[in-house]
């Protein structure tokens, strides 16, 4: 074991694949596409959300571009409305509300908690099989011309004044609404119901307390937005309605409706990665994760605050002064969490034993930027400046700071520790070191000078500019070429690792959770005998000794 | 083992049908008071002006919500289960409250002070 | 440089002379919105200077080459009470300040003068007390407090000054507010900034403060000849309101002398202030606001009136004296800011007519 | 934690042999049943918030134009909307008979209550055939050629005019959002008519399986779930009614 990495890989010329494992269990198609396993479904997701991914990448390109120059000249302002309105919808319902929970969460839940798979497997497929569909119905959108209403569909200007593909798109979120609300269940019944011998609520990895965070947001916030979708199908086809305001409808109404959903949505899309890196930080300075229970409540308080404080997305937007006071003050609340969880993290280093290898680069870079992202934040959560900033590029850095700066590094953090566990092979460390570090730089240099035009007042979804911010938005556009190759990168390499990559062994980071204790990539089971948590989560020296033991035996 | 077995005893509690008989003359019973109560003007409450409550709409949903927690106690066999069980059915209530009272709490709030 | 890259070179230039990090404070808001703004940055950089730096040295004391051997630490009760009570106090802080700026933006003063803005895919008109109409612009004066009344015709816009710090969106059916007081004579953007259809990005203004001599020049130049109460006053007698609200003691409907800011009691018992919102309302939906002893008799306007007939409606009602042929000679420099108010009913004085409040 | 504890308690016991039904990845029987039935009743949650939407706009509406509310309300027939809750409620009780024959192992007593129930919804659904056609013929279908005439003028509608024989006319603009009432109406019956069809569907599925005695061998994790979900939509319905029918009577 050498000093700076604590990468053990078993001796490369003897080493094997296990020949027996989820992939080689069955062969052909069919056997994936009517898979019961947690593990193919999650493979599945992995590819379609990849897909998804970067054709939302190639939006937020297009938009890039358009904004090089203060004119609308690359594209009409009609086109770039269709084109931020795709790159929203895609990003946010087919990439990062599934990315984390239906991939790696699909895939780890139940190997974290020592089960042989999710409670409903074919409810797990339904939801994947409801995500194709959902996304096939927004690629149809894209091909027969689009829709720009932005992805939050403003009653009436979605109902009445747009005549673009509003209804297919509705149906494509309101399908893939579903697919989340399946995977949310599944995950809460999975962690209550299937936990192994011996684990117990406070020994679950903090992976599993964020997801069910998350699921929790999931099934009860979804159905509101299913419901608000399907009264702006029932306006526009029948053409009555509660959102209109002509007809005695109140377009107000929408806008609680939406955001009901819409703001836990964010929880939904940021708790997981917060999970991801719990493990990351704590694999890599081979520490428990400090004050294990903060962290654990802090992600359940997430959940629960965020539940009341969807009106902040209203503060200007004529709710009344009382219900803005309200809505500002929990949203003062549901910041705390965060916070406490970014300091629990930051101490985690505090007398570890810290390696860099690529997971932990990219939750360093999760935690720069989450810390940005949070903080700015509140600057909109507090009603008075939420005045001025909001619905400017202000708004648009912020999210994208906890979005992409928070849950897009956190995703590649978890893709790349647990990608020996899922393919049984290692990426190769110098390259993703690299593309970490691209990835960073080319965010800080996209994303910041956004914070700027925000300030200085460049609303957000403009086609067109003063051309005094263009300074700032061609730092941003090239600050967005960069970030495309540090995104571009680790899809070459990891495919490449895919073949050539090191045999990893069953623990290659020397990990405490469960799921590194078995073969990688697992079997169909998981596990052979089922396993007994005898330890807390995150034991360091439960596995040395455990190492010795075998040493021993073996010798 | 006891333990487990207590457990299955609790889920699969066999309520009798005496019970259910009973939860439907229940239910039945409220129907028609509802029905009932809903010819009679039972008047209002003049908190302040502007501010009135009226009884009809009170009693009426008062009384559906005691159906609704027998059909959800007995029929749906909530009371002799889990308390993870009975939390959920909670949890759920109360995020349902919690959309609806206070999207209404902004309505409600709008006519206070001129904006 | 110059020789290997001119248009690069011309950037860097543009941007170190155009550099700033926030818009011209030209209201009175402007520098309370900013010292919120810069203590939040403030707090905002000294957070995160504490995590990068924590989280730097920790990576070089107990790197794995320093420390081989991680210590295994469960937590620290007071540490994390710490990082809760700070962050909690501090978001509370900015919660109250917040609060009170936002108060005030949406609390226009008493004195303040008027302008109705109406929002339409895709631009903005204003029009002025005294009748001048302007699209994307709107020409005010320093040294007076100004309080837009914003209504949109089709869907969701949003009126964003970005040199004022003030923004408010104007919502179809229903009247908004908000206020500033210009301090800086000059011009600023005007941008819509909420999401409203394709030419949202086309939806853009000029603001144009000045001092209030130029305003006066302004105003005397580009008035159309009627005031936005003449305008009123020929919509009220086209529309045959005079009909039903006159001061005849037969009236079918009540007189609306005096009636802005009088208290009214409704035929439902509620108590309501009658504002520009109630006037409004009682014009498209009146048998909802029925003044007590009144039959809902009176048939609505909606959609034959536009949002700016309604506003011009509203303006007539709202100087409507006890005589309102007083008010038609009322001409362009009554209108002005100072000798305006004169004119108009104070807030609370009570209604001069017996039949209102009954 | 006890969930947990009966899981170690189940793998120390494994002394019985697993049944034909077990999943391979429960580990008990008594896992499987836990995990599905509390599936069931987070699904039932995505439901009440799936409602919850509805409710909220039903009572904004309702408190801002009360006149057109109360006289939109009138149309509806309390006798018909009585019969329809009675038969609800004894639907409900017949499924939860069903759900105690298939616990206690009787076949014909499943079979018998769940074709009860099975008639109990058609006799619903009926009801509220007719009472949409009343609407219909009324032209009170919001977007459909919609007609405000048995508000504008009240007698121009007997049957509910001698009814509620002080019921004034409304204006212009009060009539016109009884439109909106009636889409709520629709939006909230019909969403519920829904969840009835789409159960009823199941129910046959169940009745066939049932008939082959596929839920009298201790399995009958189905058919409580579905119990669950039957009773779900009865109180949906408890509270519909009260909302729809009664509340504007005064």
């Amino acid at each position: 074991m050498s000093a700076t990495t604590l990468v053990t890989l078993p001796d490369q010329a003897t080493a094997r694949i296990p020949k027996m494992n989820f992939i080689t269990k069955e062969n052909g198609l069919l056997s994936w596409l009517l898979t019961g396993d947690h593990k193919r479904i999650a493979t599945l997701y992995l590819i379609s959300i990849t897909f998804f991914f970067f054709i939302g990448g190639a939006l937020a390109g297009l938009i890039r571009l358009e904004l090089l120059t203060p004119q609308s000249d690359l594209m009409a302002s009609d086109t770039y409305n269709k084109v931020f309105t795709m790159h929203g919808i895609v990003m946010i319902f087919l990439f990062l509300v599934p990315s984390v929970p239906a991939t790696l969460g699909n895939f780890f839940i139940p190997m974290m908690i020592g089960a042989k798979d999710l409670a409903l497997p074919k409810i797990n497929l339904l939801s994947w099989y409801l995500y194709v569909v959902g996304g096939i119905l927004v690629l149809y959108t894209m091909i027969s011309g689009g829709v720009d209403t932005g992805w939050t569909f403003t009653t009436p200007l979605s109902t009445h004044y747009v005549n673009t593909n509003v209804m297919s798109t509705g149906l494509a979120i309101f399908i893939a609404g579903f697919s989340s609300i399946f995977t949310g269940l599944n995950f809460i019944v999975t962690i209550h119901k299937m936990r192994c011998p011996g684990m117990t609520w406070f020994r679950l990895p903090l992976f599993v307390w964020a997801n069910y965070a998350a699921s929790i947001l999931m099934v009860l916030g979804t159905p509101v937005l299913a419901i608000a979708i399907v009264l702006v199908a029932l306006e526009r086809t029948i053409g009555i309605g509660v959102f209109d305001p002509t007809r005695g409808g109140d377009p107000l109404l929408f806008q609680h409706l939406f955001w009901f959903y819409s703001h836990p949505a964010v929880y939904i899309m940021i708790l997981p990665g917060m999970g991801v890196i719990s493990e990351t930080i704590s694999t890599f300075s081979r520490k428990r994760v400090f004050g294990y229970t903060a962290v654990a409540f802090s992600s359940v308080a997430i959940a629960v605050f965020g539940f009341f404080v969807w009106a902040h997305h209203m503060f200007i937007m004529g709710i009344s002064n009382y219900s803005a006071l309200v809505f500002s003050l929990l949203t003062m609340l549901v910041a705390v969490p965060s916070a406490i969880k970014i300091f629990n993290w930051t101490f985690t280093l505090y007398k570890g034993s810290i390696t860099f290898e690529t997971p932990m680069l990219y939750s360093f870079g999760f935690m720069g930027l989450f810390t940005i992202g949070g903080l700015t934040g509140v600057f909109l959560g507090a009603s008075g400046t939420d005045i001025h900033l909001t619905e400017t590029y202000f708004i648009v850095a912020h999210f994208h700071f906890v979005m992409v700066g928070g849950m897009l590094m956190a995703f590649l953090a978890g893709v790349h520790f647990w990608w020996p566990k899922m393919t049984g092979r290692m990426y190769p460390e110098k390259i993703s070191q690299l593309a970490a570090l691209i990835t960073f730089i080319g965010f800080n240099f996209t994303f910041f000078p956004q914070f700027i035009l925000g300030t200085l007042g460049m609303p957000r979804r403009y086609a067109a500019y003063p051309p005094e911010f263009q300074i700032l938005n061609v730092f941003s556009t090239a600050g967005a070429t960069i970030l495309g190759v540090g995104y571009l990168l680790p899809v070459l390499y990891l495919v490449w690792s895919l073949k050539y990559g090191e045999i990893a062994g069953d623990n290659p980071w020397q990990a405490t959770g469960l799921e590194w204790q078995t073969q990688s990539p697992p079997l169909t089971e998981n596990f052979t005998t089922t396993p007994v948590m005898d330890h807390e989560a995150y034991d360091y020296e439960w596995l040395e000794s455990q190492q010795a033991k075998e040493v021993a035996s073996v010798g | 083992m006891s333990d487990q077995k207590e457990m299955y005893e609790m889920e699969h509690h066999t309520v009798s049908p005496m019970i259910y008989l009973a939860i439907l003359g229940a239910l039945l019973v409220g129907t028609a008071a509802t029905v009932w109560a809903s010819f009679i003007d039972l008047g209002e409450w003049h908190i302040a002006p502007g501010l009135t409550v009226f009884w009809n709409p009170v009693v009426a949903l008062a009384i559906a919500c005691s159906k609704a927690v027998l059909v959800v106690l007995f029929f749906m066999h909530v009371k002799y289960s889990t308390k993870l069980t009975k939390l959920t059915v909670i949890s759920g209530f109360f995020v349902f409250l919690a959309l609806i009272g206070m999207t209404l709490c902004d309505y409600f709030t709008r006519a206070w002070g001129r904006w | 440089m110059n020789e290997i890259s001119p248009v690069l070179w011309q950037f860097l230039v543009k941007w170190m002379t155009n550099f700033a990090l926030f818009p011209p404070e030209a209201s009175k808001i402007a520098p309370q919105m900013d010292a919120l703004y810069f203590f939040m940055v403030l707090v905002s950089l000294i957070g995160l200077t504490i995590v990068i730096l924590l989280v730097f040295a920790f990576s070089v004391l107990y790197r794995k080459q320093r420390h081989p051997q991680a210590v295994q630490i469960e937590g620290s009760t007071l540490l994390e009470a710490t990082w809760t009570i700070i962050p909690l106090g501090l978001f509370l802080i900015m919660f109250v300040w917040g609060a009170l700026i936002y108060f005030r933006v949406y609390t226009p003063p008493a004195n303040a003068m008027n302008i109705y803005v109406v929002g339409k895919q895709w631009m903005w008109k204003a029009e002025h007390p005294g009748g001048q109409h302007e699209i994307n612009s709107l020409h005010i004066p320093t040294g007076q407090p100004i309080q837009l009344t914003l209504i949109s015709q089709d869907v969701f816009h949003s009126f964003s000054i970005p040199a004022f710090r003030v923004k408010r969106e104007a919502i179809p059916g229903r009247y908004t507010t908000v206020w500033f007081e210009p301090t800086m004579p000059g011009t600023y953007h005007l941008f819509c900034t909420q999401y409203c259809g394709t030419d949202h990005s086309m939806m853009v203004g000029d603001i144009v403060v000045l001092s209030p001599e130029d305003y006066k020049k302004w105003l005397a130049s580009s008035t159309s000849g009627n005031s936005l109460a003449q305008d009123g006053e020929r919509l009220f007698a086209s529309l045959s309101c005079t009909a039903c609200h006159n001061t005849r003691p037969d009236a079918r409907g009540p007189s609306l002398a005096n009636v802005y800011g009088a208290k009214l009691t409704l035929t439902s018992g509620q108590a309501i202030t009658a504002d520009d919102a109630y006037l409004r309302e009682a014009i498209l939906n009146p048998s909802q606001h029925i003044t007590q002893g009144y039959a809902p008799i009176m048939p609505t306007y909606q959609g034959q009136i536009s949002e700016e007939g309604v506003i011009a409606l509203v303006e007539y009602i709202k100087h409507l004296d006890s005589d309102y042929r007083v008010q038609q000679t009322t001409n362009t420099t009554d209108l002005l800011p100072g000798s305006e108010r004169t004119a108009a009913p104070a807030q609370a004085q009570p209604p001069a007519q017996g039949k209102v409040n009954q | 934690m006890s969930d947990s504890r009966a899981v170690i308690d189940a793998v120390t016991a494994e002394a019985h042999e697993h049944p034909a039904y077990q999943r391979h990845h429960f580990e008990t029987i008594t896992q499987q049943f836990d995990a599905t039935n509390f599936a069931m009743w987070l699904f039932l949650l995505t439901e009440v918030m799936f409602f919850g939407g509805l409710f909220t706009a039903y009572l904004i509406m309702r408190n801002w134009y009360y006149p057109a509310f109360v006289e939109a309300s009138h149309q509806l027939n309390i006798g018909w909307g009585t019969a329809n809750t009675g038969i609800l409620i004894l639907s409900s009780f017949t499924m939860a008979m069903g759900v105690w024959n298939a616990q206690k192992q009787r076949k014909r007593g499943l079979v018998g209550c769940l074709i009860l129930t099975f008639i109990l919804g058609l006799a619903f659904l009926g009801v509220k055939t007719i009472e949409y056609s009343e609407k219909y013929e009324k032209h009170h279908i919001p977007g459909f050629h919609y007609s405000m005439s048995s508000f504008l003028d009240p007698a121009s509608d007997p049957d509910v005019h001698s009814s509620y024989p002080e019921d004034k006319p409304l204006a212009l603009d009060m009539a016109r959002h009884t439109e909106l009432y009636f889409f709520l109406y629709f939006a909230m019956t019909g969403m519920h008519a829904l969840h009835m069809i789409i159960g009823i569907a199941i129910l046959g599925y169940l009745i066939v399986r049932a008939q082959a005695g596929d839920f009298t061998t201790g399995h009958f994790t189905y058919i409580e779930n579905f119990g669950l979900y039957w009773h779900f939509v009865d109180i949906i319905w408890i509270f519909l009614f009260p909302l729809l029918y009664l509340i504007s009577r005064h």
